[in-house]
């Protein structure tokens, strides 16, 4: 570790109760300069990566967080209690829904999947993964629902913006995985659009 | 097959299992009438968007009477969707006037469906790749470990954070809870054995999650129960205690006392 | 990290509630002799030495723990003392009465929750998220108690009128209605046999 300040960042984080966002990093260290901060970020991401440690470094609900490589889960659960069971198909799909299209109202969501959700949106909102915006400005005002910052910190995302598109997600519908692999190795610099449907990391 | 594909640039292979399993059609657990349809379509190698509704509606109501031969509840959403699927059944075989005809071309009974279909496709399977994540709490862990100086130097003060719905729902738990005319039992003798008074605490629990001490020893209308009572709770709770049932945990020094049951809630089964 | 057994321990200590001792990690890991574990160890200790970021590997009451350097504790301690307090159950239930009920006296809280409210309500004034509304017109003139601006703000809420209605989280958990019944009419005459078997008129 090169710089001073990496140490420092470094336990910051490790003693945060949640992730730190590098707003809260900047203002718990007024001495130095965001562009100061950034880098030194920067530099443990590069750390931890190229480290294969047990953890690692991740941004997710745009904040910081050391977290354990998925690959030793079957380690870990060991000795500690996994606290999520298996989500079920339906709360996965109306997840799904009010994530790509919120804010949405309950009504919206139900014409969507063709069923009644009331049970699963309660409990999805119990679990905190789902959060109530506020009211629709129509008549009935109905509750619209949004995810949460739960929801991104649960499911390992960064921000909204980093779910994989629905037509990404198409995509892999659409063509078998060794097809697309050749595309990808043959030919870099063609103009074949598939390089950029591929499934974000 | 979406998540094949993804779980090959995957590191965490052990994820497959439980998604095949997930994704494996039980008979009597389709997840709606869209997903019914969906797998309909599929096992009769049909296009979405070039379905024949005489099939698939056949195999449909087939579907729900075997569901309710097998005295399986259907929903009332099944149902829309067979009505909806005999409109549109109607609606191809209705003799076409001249007139109509050219318009009839433009709108293909099918298409709402066919819409509402590809639409629910799509989140279902969105579904499926966000469930495919490595999971905090599932896959991934944090750190939950605290350092003893760290632990010490916590304290309440700060910003406070909670849900709108955990507001509302805590507002909705107390009104019923309260009951619409209390009346006190003042007959001498009615006395509360140690049993009873741990079977009233566990179940307390087993609702609130939390229980304040001063909750259970302390009547509708915060005045003390009777001596007898204060005493026979305590004991009760040492019980509980002993059979390693609930922790007990003190908010801060001289803060309020709280139970919570020592074996966590089921996993959260969403 | 020359060892595959490293980064798994790694992951054990790191995710571990309190220190863990080398039997307990001989335990959890029954596919690694006792020896292989303990040059793993030794490993880690030392590569932690040698690197000087913000925490260390440290051996304590007889078992392995990662924690931050004294070094940095004046840091450290910046961010630990403004942790984000969650709310009690009673913070919450009293700071439902009020803004449901509001303008309310401490007595009808008292009244709606069976138990002594001063305390939250001290504690919740303090927070400024109920405030004073005035005084009642009634003997004894009791202190009427109202929510806040910042109440508002911290539920994201335009104001009280958006404040869901019980009956809205109630609804969630109810039985659908089928509103869409009337498509069922439209096919009185088919031939499909099953039809008879549905339940409608």
């Amino acid at each position: 570790m090169n710089s001073e300040l990496s140490p420092i960042i470094e336990s910051l984080i490790f003693t945060a109760e949640a992730a730190l966002s590098t707003d809260r990093i900047c203002e718990l260290l007024p001495e130095h300069e965001r562009d100061e901060i950034k880098s030194a970020l920067a530099e443990l991401l590069d750390y931890y990566q190229g480290r294969a440690g047990g953890f690692e470094l991740v941004e997710v609900a745009g904040g910081w967080q050391f977290r354990t490589r998925a690959l030793f889960h079957s380690y870990i659960t060991r000795h500690i209690k996994t606290r999520i069971a298996k989500f079920s198909q339906s709360a996965l799909e109306t997840l799904a829904i009010v994530a790509y299209r919120q804010p949405i109202t309950r009504v919206e969501v139900e014409h969507l999947r063709g069923v009644d959700c009331g049970g699963v949106l309660k409990s999805l909102l119990e679990k905190h993964l789902v959060r109530i915006l506020g009211k629709k400005d129509i008549p009935g005002r109905p509750l619209i629902y949004g995810t949460s910052k739960e929801f991104l910190e649960i499911f390992g995302l960064k921000d909204l913006k980093s779910l994989p598109t629905l037509r990404e997600i198409q995509a892999l519908d659409e063509q078998p995985q060794y097809e697309r692999q050749e595309e990808l190795q043959l030919e870099p610099g063609t103009s074949v659009p598939v390089e950029n449907q591929l499934p974000l990391e | 097959m979406s998540l094949e594909a993804k779980h090959h640039h995957d590191e965490n292979l052990p994820l497959l299992d439980g998604f095949h399993e997930q994704y494996s059609v039980h008979l009597d657990k389709f997840d709606g009438p869209m997903d019914l349809l969906l797998h309909l379509i599929k096992k009769n190698e049909l296009d979405i968007c070039d379905i024949s509704i005489a099939v698939i509606t056949r195999q449909y109501l087939d579907f729900i009477k075997l569901m309710k031969e097998l005295n399986l509840e259907v929903a009332g959403d099944f149902l829309v969707m067979a009505a909806t699927l005999l409109q549109i059944k109607s609606r191809q075989l209705l003799p076409l006037d001249d007139q109509e005809e050219q318009l009839e071309e433009d709108a293909d009974p099918r298409a709402e469906l066919v819409r509402r279909l590809l639409e629910y496709q799509q989140y279902k399977d969105a579904g499926m790749v966000i469930g495919a994540r490595a999971l905090l709490g599932r896959e991934v862990f944090e750190r939950t470990a605290v350092e003893p100086l760290l632990a010490a130097a916590q304290s309440a003060e700060g910003p406070l954070e909670v849900s709108l719905f955990e507001l509302v729902d805590a507002f909705r738990l107390l009104l019923q809870r309260i009951p619409a005319e209390s009346f006190h039992d003042v007959a001498p003798g009615d006395s509360l054995s140690i049993a009873d008074c741990i079977n009233e605490i566990l179940s307390l629990l087993q609702e609130r999650e939390t229980v304040q001490f001063d909750d259970l020893v302390q009547d509708d209308y915060g005045s003390e129960h009777t001596r007898e009572r204060v005493i026979v709770t305590f004991l009760a709770l040492l019980e509980l205690c002993r059979l390693k049932l609930i922790r007990i945990f003190q908010g801060n020094d001289h803060g309020s006392i709280w139970f919570v049951p020592a074996v966590a809630a089921e996993p959260l089964e969403v």
